[in-house]
């Protein structure tokens, strides 16, 4: 008798940008997504992280050259020039790139890219809400650093605040800093100190590693000052870290778009092109309360769990935060926008260059109504 | 027990360093308690070697020690020092950055928690008693070097030491500080200190030592009562040959005038004026020595003439141009040359003898901006053959040199370049006896030659030896000029001392 | 600019004083004994993660600052051991243990919480108010630690000893000084302070522990020694100076609505030291053994 | 007699050298090993991947050697001088900056170069007149200006000189500005290796072949004896700088024009280098020669480590580490030394040492 081999399994490698895994959102999502492909699809899945950008270009041709992956999946912005020059050169290798693109419609690339802006003006309708609720009138973001992505929070985040302020007839302060890096909470945490100083009563978090200091900065206000403030988390479900402070996050699901990548691949049909994940797609939107349960759960088994929680106890406690500081009309406003944008009545515009960004961002600090608001707006308008 | 264990007791050792230099073999080392005894030999015998390990600053790879017939193993001079040990080293071992307090404080903590008041008492009662005067709250780096060699002695005195070990301790000192030593080394005698003294100068081994140990190649030639050899026969033990002492000097005869310094004001390194309106000159076929005690100016005076320090006012000229605030390389190429009293400044330790070489006269070996390396080793080993320097290879580290042969290097290079003047600070100062000899008679061969020498020393053996006139120098003027006849060594150290006689100035 | 602001700068300054003070003050005792240590953002890093572990599973913050300094101590005994016992070349082993500490980091990190790049936060050192805004009692503790720091080296016989094996080891020995034990008890007594500043940074200050979380830290306090000129006492306006500019940097970003600016403002406490040390002079000289292996034979 | 002893010295010398260098390598493999280990991992295959697993693309590889090299010789030539040069990563920066602007404007890769080498020159000179003087620590200096740059240079990247197409990155250097492949035959080969091994031997015949180089070194070792010599030491020290400052600022021209094509608006493609090369010119024993195979020898590290990430799954960090150990092996040839003549004192001396009475 003969053992047949086993079946090859395919060969995926996740190539992450230069931060690679353990910023706790963006990088991290991507490998969830990698991983739970490779439960369902029975793939295997590597990954590596270059030592410099100046390593991408080079490590990218070493493996598509190499023939032996079904796929690479590229992570981050940073990907973009190193694929654009590379992909045309492996017609067969096939590639897929998160968050970015090309601008090429190539038949062995898929781009997928995320329309943050989609999720950033429901939390900026949810966080001019609960500045309000809190007693004050100022909502903040703590950024990192100064890229495309970025951009779009910025732009739909001021958005939602804009949104609020002309249906709900208030005034909200807005607040956008660059902190400079992605990587030093301690930063993160001195600038929240300065936002909540300005009287700022949310602050979200776009920053990742470096917000987790916002996260420290938030409770410590409370804690010293006696006011309530709170922090917004973003990518991944962030509420488990302190349930207390932090009563909502922002979903961009890097995790569905690496699983979809991969998908396509294992199970077909593989398409070349751009896609864009959004609130129809669930690519990007706020974490629902299940969500927020799921990543307790898994923080919880891994030991990061505070000691005196559980994913019940973080779960409550948020539902909570939410029904107290987010009212009923606040839920209102988020839905309708929401259903807009699903609908496909309203389609945010792409900033393609810094002055294109900036002057959006300058005629929505100005807006007097909202037809104002247009100028964030690719197709449709609010009203 | 009692009075008859001796106070040292050294057996059987052998030091091997770690590059394999073999500077000690099976030697055995006897001092009696009491005894002032000296340890006698030429440039690296092993003296120090022998000492440091007394001291338990090194391990000796091989021997034992007993100190009043106990045996010890030191891990480090502090075991030393609370057994009584305690060493003054040839390099000064003081840290110049702490005030002479401080660094009396320092070396009294090894043996508990020194307090300032107490120890400020204590020294100020042995400086009293002894008529040791260092001022305890200035600066080392700022005292002159006579005065860092009685804070040396200063700090041995307060560690109460039972053995005292002085390792060419008055190479830096004037005569009549050197009288001042010995009569202290006598009255240490007195109180039962027993003293082990290492010198180059026989003179001085002869007048205060009871016995002698002599050292040749890492072993034991010859342990002798004093009383019972003369400096002859010592000479000999320690080179293994006949030493000539009296080097012959013929008659000067002085001829044109090459260096003349008009009225020359140089600040120290500190902005005070250090020299003040100094004006000699200097003619060919002639020695002048400029005496003084360490730190009168003296290091400023030339440096300032060789254009190393700049001028307040006055003017040196030198074969009839005047060359004042000229930059070194510039002076040393129109053939004045100048021998620093420190190989650490003459000489880069790091760098090869090649290397060396062409340090002052790096311009010659140039060829638009390379260096010409095959002319440098050409002219290197020309100066290795002549001056006699010991030495494995031309790439060896100059640090591995003896202090005997980075001199003779040293010299060697300035006086291979044919110059007309040479200025040579303590060209001898702490050499063995034949090396001080060959650098003697060669300086007196130069200016046979027609040279001429300006001698900076403060060395007065080597003063009445070697100059045809010489100047005295006390804070940063001159005090009295003459030939070696006009001076006794008496009115020398007085006027160094800065106590004008009349009619010589 | 109004006054009340003029004082939240004031305070704010505090929080980023206390890791440079505290590192500076740790690498100032270090170097007077003539010994470099370019590891202090290591010596961070490692004290940040150990005790932000004790803080997380114990909860006990006095036991978690313990083994944040023990574990200075221990990285401080390790470096002293190849750089001062095995004579290695100080920088290399330091920029060494900088690589070391940052991977043993992260590993920890994936075997304890099975994540790559923080902890969950962990139980932190109470505040205190002052003005509205909350203080740690590490501020003013650090300056204390500075100028007992400053006592000891300039006022015990213990200090001078130290400070005798960096300008003259050679003569140090000869006056009885074991100037290889006193190069490593410095740079265990030096790297310790460096670890309880480690420690500020995981409970204290942070609140976690992230694998970058010296961000850099380390060279500035590397740069404040020498603002300082080696003294403790200047140290303390050093990192408060550094502080000051850099919460002027964090208010001005802030106040202005063109976002990118931000990255303008940040360069600030840069330029600002360099503008005072220009100005400033120092007076003070680097131990003049500095970095010298001290070779007996 | 005594050329018997030069041989023997020699080749106790070299064969010293050699033990130290093979035994800090041995050490910390043997250490990696332990901890990849400890860690769960096989240690043959995980030091095997290490060492090795660079090797299998070596054009990349000695490109990738060829700018660190260049920041290491920004450290080395002034620490012969006796400056600590930790600025190599601004000025890196800078010159990549430079490079890049010249290469728009120009057109030419040697143009773009020189102005990087240029740039990277002139923050030198500013740190090194600073030190020599003002009295300003260089230390100080150069960790102010390396973090003022880099923070300048993002904002410049990301408000003024960035692409439209693609606006997290610089505008791109044109085609005909950026460094091409040699080829032989079949084999090709990146120019800038070629470039790295001409600028190396540029360093060496600087340092060791002319008057600046002698003055350098002189005044490292022993300014008082320089000054005796007629060398200015402060004006050395700012020369060294510039020279420094010189070679970072080339590598970040070689980085820009050779590898990247642009700089991104987060500064990836050069962050860190500069530090890099401290630990890679020690490591080469401040020699531009040694210097030129530790850069190779620590990208084989950092690739290899890539390799040992993508087929063991070990995490990039634990490859860190690895390399971390292997540099701290590397500072202990005193170690190595002392043991050598240790051994051979105890043969010297024999062994019936203690008998003696
Ligand atoms: N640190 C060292 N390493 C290797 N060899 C050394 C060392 N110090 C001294 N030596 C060598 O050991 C030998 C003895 O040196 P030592 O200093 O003991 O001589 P010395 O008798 O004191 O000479 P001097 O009269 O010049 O002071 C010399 O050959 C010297 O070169
Ligand atoms: N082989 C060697 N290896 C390393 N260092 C050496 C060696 N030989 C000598 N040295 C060092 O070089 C210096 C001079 O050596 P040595 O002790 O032989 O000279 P010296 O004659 O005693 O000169 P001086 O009395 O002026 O110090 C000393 O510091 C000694 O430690
Ligand atoms: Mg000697
Ligand atoms: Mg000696």
């Amino acid at each position: 008798t003969t053992t047949r081999p086993p079946a090859k399994k395919a060969k995926i490698a996740v190539l992450f940008d230069v931060g690679g895994r353990g910023d706790l959102s963006f990088n991290d999502m991507a490998w969830l997504g990698a991983e739970k492909a490779m439960e369902d699809f029975k793939v295997d899945v590597t990954y590596l992280t270059p030592p410099s950008l100046a390593d991408m270009k080079p490590l990218l041709e070493e493996y598509a050259s190499s023939g032996e992956y079904s796929l690479l999946v590229l992570i981050g912005f940073l990907w973009t020039t190193p694929l654009n020059e590379t992909a045309d050169k492996y017609p067969d290798q096939k590639f897929a790139l998160i968050d970015a693109t090309t601008g090429v419609v190539r038949p062995n690339e898929v781009d997928i890219l995320f329309r943050e802006q989609e999720c950033a003006c429901l939390m900026g309708i949810a966080a001019a809400g609960m500045a309000h609720t809190l007693g004050g009138d100022t909502v903040a973001a703590c950024a990192g650093m100064d890229i495309p992505p970025l951009w779009k929070f910025h732009i739909g985040y001021l958005f939602g605040v804009k949104y609020y302020d002309l249906k709900m007839g208030t005034t909200t302060n807005f607040l956008w800093t660059y902190t400079g890096t992605f990587t030093d909470p301690s930063i993160g945490k001195e600038y929240t100190r300065g936002l909540l100083e300005q009287g700022a009563k949310v602050v979200y978090g776009l920053a990742g590693l470096t917000h987790l200091g916002s996260f420290e900065a938030v409770k410590e206000w409370h804690k010293t000052t006696g006011e309530l403030v709170f922090a917004m988390g973003q990518d991944a479900s962030q509420e488990w870290i302190d349930p207390e402070h932090i009563p909502i996050s922002g979903a961009k699901r890097v995790d569905v778009a690496v699983y979809t990548a991969i998908k396509m691949v294992v199970k077909g049909p593989w398409e070349g092109g751009i896609i864009t994940l959004g609130l129809k797609e669930e690519g990007v939107g706020i974490w629902d309360i299940d969500g927020v349960k799921w990543f307790a759960e898994q923080a919880s088994s891994a030991g990061r769990l505070a000691p005196e929680l559980t994913p019940d106890k973080v779960a409550d406690t948020v539902s909570q935060l939410r029904e107290t500081y987010i009212t009923p009309e606040v839920w209102d406003l988020i839905h309708d926008l929401e259903d807009d944008i699903k609908a496909g009545r309203i389609v945010f515009k792409t900033p393609m260059t810094h002055d294109e960004y900036e002057s959006i961002i300058s005629a929505l600090m100005a807006a007097q109504s909202l037809e104002d608001l247009n100028v964030a707006l690719e197709k449709g308008s609010v009203s | 027990m009692g009075g008859s264990q001796p106070a040292v007791e050294m057996r059987g050792i052998t030091k091997v360093y770690p590059d394999g230099v073999v500077a000690l073999r099976d030697v055995d080392f006897t001092v009696r308690k009491g005894e002032v005894h000296g340890l006698l030999g030429e440039n690296g015998a092993g003296k120090t070697t022998l000492m440091r390990i007394l001291y338990g600053e090194i391990e000796p790879s091989r021997g034992e020690i007993w100190i009043f017939g106990r045996r010890v193993k030191f891990r480090g001079p502090w075991d030393a020092i609370r057994q009584g040990v305690y060493m003054v080293y040839q390099q000064f071992s003081l840290v110049p950055a702490f005030t002479v307090l401080e660094n009396l404080i320092l070396a009294s903590s090894s043996m508990g928690r020194a307090k300032l008041q107490d120890v400020r008492r204590k020294a100020e009662k042995i400086e009293r008693e002894i008529g040791l005067e260092v001022p305890l709250n200035a600066r080392v780096e700022e005292l002159s070097v006579g005065v860092q060699q009685k804070a040396e002695i200063l700090k041995a005195l307060m560690s109460e030491a039972k053995i005292l070990v002085l390792d060419e301790p008055t190479s830096v000192l004037t005569p009549i500080e050197v009288r001042e030593l010995m009569k202290l080394l006598s009255r240490l005698r007195e109180m039962g200190i027993t003293i082990i003294f290492i010198t180059h100068k026989l003179r001085e081994a002869k007048e205060i030592t009871d016995r002698i140990t002599v050292l040749r190649r890492g072993r034991v030639v010859k342990v002798v009562e004093t009383r019972d050899v003369s400096q002859e026969e010592l000479a000999k033990m320690m080179v293994g040959r006949e030493i000539t002492f009296d080097i012959t000097k013929k008659a000067a005869k002085a001829g044109a005038p090459l260096l003349a310094v008009k009225d020359l004001w140089v600040r120290d390194d500190r902005g005070l004026m250090a020299v003040k309106g100094v004006s000699f000159e200097l003619r060919a076929r002639e020695i002048l020595s400029i005496v003084g005690v360490a730190g009168n100016g003296q290091r400023e005076l030339v440096e300032a003439i060789v254009g190393i320090r700049p001028v307040e006012k006055g003017e040196v000229v030198f074969s009839g141009e005047s060359i004042t605030q000229m930059p070194p390389s510039e002076v040393y190429r129109r053939g004045l040359v100048y021998i620093p009293d420190s190989r650490a400044v003459g000489l880069i330790l790091d760098f090869n003898v090649t290397d060396n070489s062409i340090l002052t006269r790096l311009k010659q070996f140039l060829s638009g901006g390379r260096i010409l390396w095959s002319e440098a080793r050409r002219y290197s080993s020309r100066i290795v053959k002549e001056f006699n320097v010991l030495v494995d290879s031309l790439r060896t580290p100059v640090r591995h040199l003896s202090g005997g042969n980075q001199q003779r290097l040293l010299v060697g290079r300035e006086v291979a370049s044919n110059p007309k003047v040479i200025i040579a600070a303590e060209p001898t100062h702490g050499l063995d006896v034949a090396a001080t000899e060959y650098i003697r008679s060669l300086l007196l061969k130069l200016r046979d030659e027609g040279k001429a020498v300006l001698l900076v020393s403060t060395d007065l053996d080597e003063v009445f030896q070697l100059s045809d006139r010489m100047a005295v120098i006390y804070e940063g003027q001159i005090m009295a000029t003459g030939r070696p006849e006009d001076f006794t060594a008496e009115e020398l150290g007085l006027l160094m001392g800065g106590v004008k006689c009349e009619a010589k100035s | 600019m109004e006054l009340s602001s003029i004082v939240s700068l004031f305070i704010l300054a505090l929080s980023p004083m206390v890791p440079l003070l505290l590192g500076s003050v740790g690498e100032i005792i270090i170097e007077k004994a003539g010994v470099v240590n370019i590891g202090i953002e290591g010596v961070f890093l490692l004290s940040a993660l150990t005790s932000a572990m004790v803080s997380f599973f114990t909860g006990s913050l006095p036991l978690a600052i313990f083994v944040g300094v023990i574990t200075g101590l221990g990285v401080g005994a390790i470096f002293a051991v190849i750089g001062v016992y095995l004579r290695g070349d100080q920088i290399v082993a330091g920029v060494g243990i900088n690589l070391l500490a940052y991977g043993i980091g992260v590993i920890a990190l994936f075997k304890t919480w099975n994540v790559f790049g923080a902890s969950p936060p962990v139980a932190t050192i109470p505040k205190w108010v002052v003005a509205g805004h909350g203080v740690s009692p590490m501020a003013p503790i650090s300056v204390i630690i500075a100028v007992l720091a400053w006592f000891f080296l300039f006022r015990t016989n213990t200090g001078l000893k130290l400070r005798a094996c960096g300008e003259e080891p050679r003569a140090a020995e000869a006056m009885g000084v074991n100037v290889m034990r006193m190069r490593l008890l410095a740079t265990m007594l030096g790297s310790s302070l460096m670890g309880l500043a480690g420690a500020y940074l995981s409970i204290d200050w942070v609140g976690q522990f992230t694998r970058q979380i010296t961000a850099g830290r380390g060279f500035i306090a590397l740069a404040n020694v020498a603002f300082s000129g080696w003294n403790p006492i200047t140290a303390i306006v050093g990192a408060f100076i550094f502080g000051f500019f850099e919460a002027l940097a964090i208010y001005l970003s802030i106040s202005y609505a063109q976002p990118t600016l931000g990255y303008v403002f940040r360069t600030i406490p840069y330029i600002g030291t360099l503008l005072v040390v220009m100005i400033f002079r120092s007076r003070g000289r680097a131990p003049a053994a500095l970095a010298k292996p001290y070779i007996k034979e | 007699m005594r050329s018997e002893k030069l041989a023997s010295w020699r080749l106790i010398e070299y064969t010293t050298i050699a033990v130290e260098i093979t035994g800090s390598i041995a050490l910390g493999l043997v250490v990696a090993g332990s901890i990849l280990a400890l860690l769960g991992y096989d240690p043959a295959r995980g030091i095997f991947l290490l060492v090795f697993g660079g090797l299998r693309n070596p054009d990349y590889l000695l490109s990738r050697a060829a700018f660190i090299a260049m920041t290491a010789l920004a450290f080395s030539i002034p620490l012969l001088a006796g400056v600590f040069n930790i600025g190599g990563e601004g000025q890196m920066y800078l010159g990549g900056l430079a490079a890049l602007l010249a290469a728009v404007y120009s057109g030419n890769a040697a143009v773009a170069i020189l102005a990087g080498g240029l740039a990277g020159a002139a923050l030198g000179l500013i740190i090194g007149a600073l030190k020599a003087y003002r009295d300003v620590n260089e230390v100080v200096s150069a960790i102010m200006l390396n973090l003022t740059l880099f923070y300048v240079i993002v904002y410049a990247i990301t408000a003024e000189l960035y692409d439209p197409v693609a606006p997290h990155e610089s505008i791109k250097v044109p085609k005909g500005a950026r460094l091409g492949v040699i080829r032989f035959g079949g084999l090709k080969l990146h120019i800038i290796f070629p470039l790295m091994l001409a600028l190396v031997a540029v360093a060496y015949y600087l340092l060791y072949h002319t008057k600046l180089g002698y003055e350098i070194r002189a005044s490292g070792f022993s300014p008082k004896a320089a000054r005796y010599a007629g060398i200015d030491p402060k004006k050395t020290s700012v020369y060294s700088m510039v020279i420094g400052g010189f070679f970072a600022g080339v590598g970040g021209a070689l980085n820009v024009v050779g590898f990247t094509y642009y700089i991104d608006n987060l500064l990836t493609c050069m962050y860190g280098m500069g530090f890099t090369g401290i630990g890679v010119a020690l490591m080469g024993r401040n020699n531009p020669i040694g210097v030129a195979l530790a850069s190779i020898f620590f990208s084989m590290l950092v690739l290899g480590g890539s390799r040992m990430q993508m087929l063991m799954r070990v995490p990039k960090e634990v490859a860190d580490t690895l390399s971390g150990v292997i540099i701290v092996a590397l500072s202990l040839p005193y170690a190595y030394r002392m043991l050598i003549s240790y051994i051979r004192i105890r043969r010297m001396v024999g062994v019936g040492a203690e008998q003696h009475s």
